[in-house]
């Protein structure tokens, strides 16, 4: 009776509201196509200078994906600290990291995140509490819940936001991560960036009850809930609740954030285990820039407006290659600093 | 081209030869059905097998690695590919542990006849944690055969030989290597054989021994060095433990020169295992100490021209060659 | 709708019934009796022999769970798997090994199973389908998940049953075995043999939701049950069903055990993590062949009866020792031996 | 026996002082709390750290290893024990790839200040999956020190260095050395510098090299043999990466032979680098090829005469140094 009543209360304090885009001031809407448009435009020219040979190794797109970081983005405060995976640019730029040093990082330059030795998968960012960019499926879940570990160590108020995939969801680690989080109710908040493929392995193909995928913590005690990824709003009230959760010392929570990729997974990835319309559907009735557009609509926001932000993104983006292009390559000695302190 | 093949054709065409002849066989990973192989390697073998003899794995390493190795202990013979070894590390304590121990630990009864096989060491620019070469942390351990081709006819006789083999064997491609077309000899060994190195340039002045990609540098270093005179014997390892000491140190009788060449890091690495044999079992032989050219004892960077200092490069080979000949 | 059909007919097909002791025919039960007190005597004698330095490393008792194996092993036929981990006696002798066999391993003879090589923790029998015998906690639970793969890949009817520990149940490893498991439909019984400790931890404080273990496949679509591990015919009824469930093809089981150990986790554990009255109690309340004995009752069992097994099977497990002690030990070159082949 | 210290309590009051002085360190891993630590290296701190300090894990290496880089990642400075190094292999990814690279990968930004400890090697008959040392893996990694210490002195020193140390340290004990008491010297040093060997017997005939449990043979082989005449210089490692060349060379142009021991598996093992070093720092000083002395090149064995046929036995050693001063 007691558990029950617990539960009803929980339910009652938090619960995912829905936020009602014509009540959102209109600037914040902006800051939010601001943000979106800024990691599409910079993820298309990723592509570009990939293209071009500027960029080489591993890189993998956001495009798709965008309304999940700025919407979580937009629930944290600076002390909160953010963990992903290799498909990070658009968590570095969500967190205000700045575009010249992640593209000085993708072109291998000095002037990069990592001064060039990291590459597109592996940049931090201390000042802007980014942990990282990493390569190995699975281990920023328990990097991230090590960091909420800290987090409570130290008594501080901050929430970890550990991002995976769910092809990542798959990993040991991370029901190790979960029990460990679970049991010592740590202040982690875990986003699974449900983008329906691992690889070219489609969800249903690689995980058991692959529409349970947010329920995966609940026999740890974790609460989980759906979220509609292409909804920036959606998104913001998913992450306005979790963080209330999470600060209010209830320990971690699972959000799945139904989402899509629309390249391929990485550069060479040709994409041929889905169909171009599966592509193209999802583009069309469910693309985040053009959601987000449609709720502008309602606000007094004219073309020119846009087609201003436009400009100034591309201006941001191009920057950030000309930037990059001057930037020099590390110094050769660079080889061998930072190895050991 | 007709006359040639690619490392990649080869390694699938020993995988789909020995599936046709035991059925006993099967292919197990990460994207290797539907997708062909992360890196193409399993090429039209879905369609060939099916999808119960080449089996799309979860992105779970630690476990579907142990569910070979269980497969493998009751008589089935997996090939279990792993995306890079870098993601093995996450397998490790299966292959290591389970794998490589349990015939000794059963006194004999259980063996664990699987490979566990993919792209090992740096690719084109990957980063730090897709790079590493496991060559000699798996040299390391008994119980295991440690196999790492250089080029496309020989993978393919040693990857038959390693699906053969009652034992665990640890199968380390390059991924840069893939794509690298061999000529087809007229007549060649359909199995070659474990434990088994190869002189594939027949040399009197000096010996160099290496494996994997780096053989083909070192055959680089050596005509450069034909030109200078300097006559280079050059050994393709192949397996890597059991080690073919005597393959080596025949040569080095005659070279009484020696000079390893890796890409992996320098501490405990393969050449420091040359060294100390050629110590041990040549010592009076020598006529200069053993070098070694390693990859450069760092992760591995990003930026294009850090990497450049990375993995040892011919030049690098070839002031070796002319160190231990005090011709430099 | 289909579903919820589906699943009622499921509950109906796969319910774990009750076995009425008055009805199970004296013979079995005195079986049970004889196979569970085998593993009692031939356990204490273990710990005897160990005291007297004729055994050596870890060695971990099993006294208290032997209504698990025995039960489960009843409702198995030869060509089914079994493997666990290290607190392996119980299942070995359950399999049907050779009491001398197993002692004289655990002596390091070379008339052991594993020639002395292996000791308590790794002993195998081809001939008995025992797959050991695993010393590294988890590992076990992706080796049978694997056993289990090929058990299908060939078409047969075999069920792999693996053991795990409650502590155990938290790798890793064991969330990515019942994902593919699921995935796949492969023909695995998993016993989690929940005997309240993972060495000194009790199931509380390293598991979230420590009441929810035999839960934990069901975001992965595997079914649960908790079973009184303790009750002969409670294991027995739990095993026909999961037998009948995996064979019929539908995938995965889980049987939670719950169960308890009497000694230490291993030899060298004073077990000071819980109090003597907590053991008293169980060991009063709760005893497997206590209960068993208590069924027997029931039939026309006599004292003397029951003093001849006794009996015997204490002389089995003298011989076993006897056995042992006359045995020489491996010869040296062994060493070099079973490396490879 | 009050002037004396064990290992055990050595480890226990380098982590209590470091605990006492700086509130960023913790300790995590399975039964180091309540229990006092499955080897009794803990005794007494949950009493004093209390349960947030001291934390009991559950049995999952992966997972903890990685929330333990995660935590050092922001500062903290955890010492996570694993029980034994051999379970470590479930979490040597995350040591590997998030531990020792991210460093590197973040161009200095994010540096990871974790200690790694627990037992290595083997300990008393535990079998095939209990027993392996992981020196030369570790060693073989850029991004890590490694460290292990063989006396109870050095041993407390070495870890309030690696507690303080800001790079991920690993640090490998020795389970039977754990009881073994060593006295308590007037003075000491409190810290021991990483990356620092020690001439633990001086000795001109002859350089023994060896560290952790190991250490202690060789100066038993080098009592007996400076009965026979033969004066024997030993060499406790104590840090296996960075090896402390310049004190094996030293010793090496002194006394022209060298003779490495270890527990540890025969190829690319320590041994094998010392014996690549010494060949490329001190070919011409050396009278002898270096000999190795190695565990065997097996599993672990469970019988009690199996067992003492792998780990190297003071005879072997003796030999070993008769060998390369000709004695023999
Ligand atoms: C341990 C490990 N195994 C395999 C890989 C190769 N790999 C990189 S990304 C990836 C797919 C991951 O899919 P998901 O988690 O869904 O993330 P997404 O790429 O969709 O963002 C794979 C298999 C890896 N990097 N690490
Ligand atoms: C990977 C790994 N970590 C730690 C250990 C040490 N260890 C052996 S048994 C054990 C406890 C396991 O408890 P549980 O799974 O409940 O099984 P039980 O001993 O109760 O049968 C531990 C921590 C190990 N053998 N392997
Ligand atoms: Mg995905
Ligand atoms: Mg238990």
């Amino acid at each position: 009776m007691k558990a029950r009543a617990n539960k009803e209360q929980m339910d009652r304090d938090y619960h995912i509201g829905t936020i009602d885009p014509k009540k959102v001031p209109v600037e914040e809407l902006l800051k939010y196509y601001r943000d979106m448009l800024l990691i599409r435009r910079f993820e298309e020219k990723s592509g570009q200078v990939y293209g071009m040979g500027k960029i080489a190794g591993f890189c993998h797109l956001y495009i798709g994906q965008e309304a999940v970081v700025v919407g979580m983005q937009s629930a944290l405060t600076p002390e909160d600290t953010v963990i992903t995976a290799y498909r990070d640019h658009g968590h570095m730029l969500a967190c205000g990291m700045d575009p010249k040093g992640v593209m000085a990082e993708l072109m291998g330059k000095a002037t990069g995140y990592s001064k060039g030795k990291g590459g597109s998968m592996h940049m931090f960012s201390r000042e802007k509490n980014f942990f990282g960019g990493h390569g190995i499926v699975g281990a920023n879940v328990s990097l991230g819940t090590g960091i909420g570990f800290a987090h409570k160590y130290r008594n501080s108020k901050a929430v970890s936001v550990t991002y995976y995939g769910d092809g990542a969801g798959n990993q040991g680690q991370v029901y190790e991560s979960f029990n460990m989080a679970a049991l010592w109710k740590l202040p982690v908040i875990y986003v699974l960036e449900n983008n329906k493929y691992s690889m070219g392995t489609s969800v249903e193909r690689h995980a058991a009850m692959p529409d349970q995928l947010y329920n995966r913590g609940s026999v740890f005690g974790i609460p989980g809930h759906v979220v509609d990824g292409m909804d920036i709003l959606a998104v913001k009230a998913a992450a306005d609740m979790a963080v209330k959760y999470v600060r209010d010392g209830n320990g971690p929570i699972i959000l799945e954030m139904k989402t899509y990729r629309y390249r391929g997974h990485s550069m060479s990835d040709p994409a041929k285990y889905r169909s171009k319309e599966e592509v193209e559907s999802v583009k069309e009735a469910a693309d985040p820039i053009q959601h987000l557009l449609a709720m502008l609509q309602l606000h007094k926001v004219t073309e020119d407006d846009l087609k201003q932000i436009d400009k100034e993104i591309k201006e941001i983006v191009n920057q950030s290659v000309e930037f990059s292009d001057a930037s020099p390559e590390p110094d050769p000695s660079e080889l061998y600093t930072d190895i050991c302190i | 081209m007709s006359n040639t093949i690619t490392v990649r054709d080869a390694l699938r065409d020993a995988m789909a030869e020995e599936m046709r002849l035991d059925p006993d066989v099967f292919l197990l990973g990460e994207e290797v059905a539907q997708y062909n192989g992360a890196y193409k390697v399993s090429q039209g073998m879905l369609d060939e097998f099916g999808p119960n003899r080449v089996v799309d794995s979860p992105i779970t390493e630690h476990g579907f690695a142990g569910l070979g190795v269980g497969a493998a202990f009751t008589g089935l013979k997996p090939i279990i590919e792993f995306m890079t070894f870098n993601f093995a590390m996450q397998a490790i304590d299966q292959i290591i542990n389970s794998a490589a121990k349990t015939l000794y630990m059963s006194g004999g009864q259980i063996s664990c006849p699987i490979v566990f096989r993919g792209p090992n060491g740096a690719a084109m620019r990957v980063g730090a944690q897709h790079s590493q070469c496991y060559a000699s942390w798996y040299a390391h351990c008994p119980g295991l055969k440690v196999v790492s081709p250089y080029d496309a006819i020989s993978a393919k006789g040693l990857l038959k030989a390693a699906i053969r083999d009652p034992n665990p064997v640890v199968f380390l491609e390059n991924e840069m290597m893939y794509g690298e077309h061999f000529p087809i000899p007229e007549q060649w060994d359909e199995i070659v054989e474990l434990g088994k190195a190869a002189v594939v340039r027949q040399g009197s002045d000096v010996t160099v021994v290496s494996y994997s990609f780096m053989v083909g540098k070192c055959l680089q270093a050596a005509e450069q060095l034909a030109a200078e005179g300097i006559d280079v014997e050059v050994i393709d390892l192949r397996t890597l433990r059991p080690l073919d000491k005597d393959t080596i140190i025949q040569s080095v009788r005659k070279t009484n020169r020696l000079v390893s060449v890796e890409e992996g890091w320098t501490v405990a690495g393969i050449g420091s295992e040359i060294a100390a044999i050629a110590m041990e079992e040549a010592f009076d032989d020598l006529d200069a100490p053993v070098v070694r050219v390693t990859g450069a004892d760092a992760p591995m960077p990003y930026a294009a021209n850090l990497v450049s200092l990375t993995i040892p490069r011919v030049d690098q080979i070839v002031d070796a060659i002319k160190q231990v000949t005090y011709k430099s």
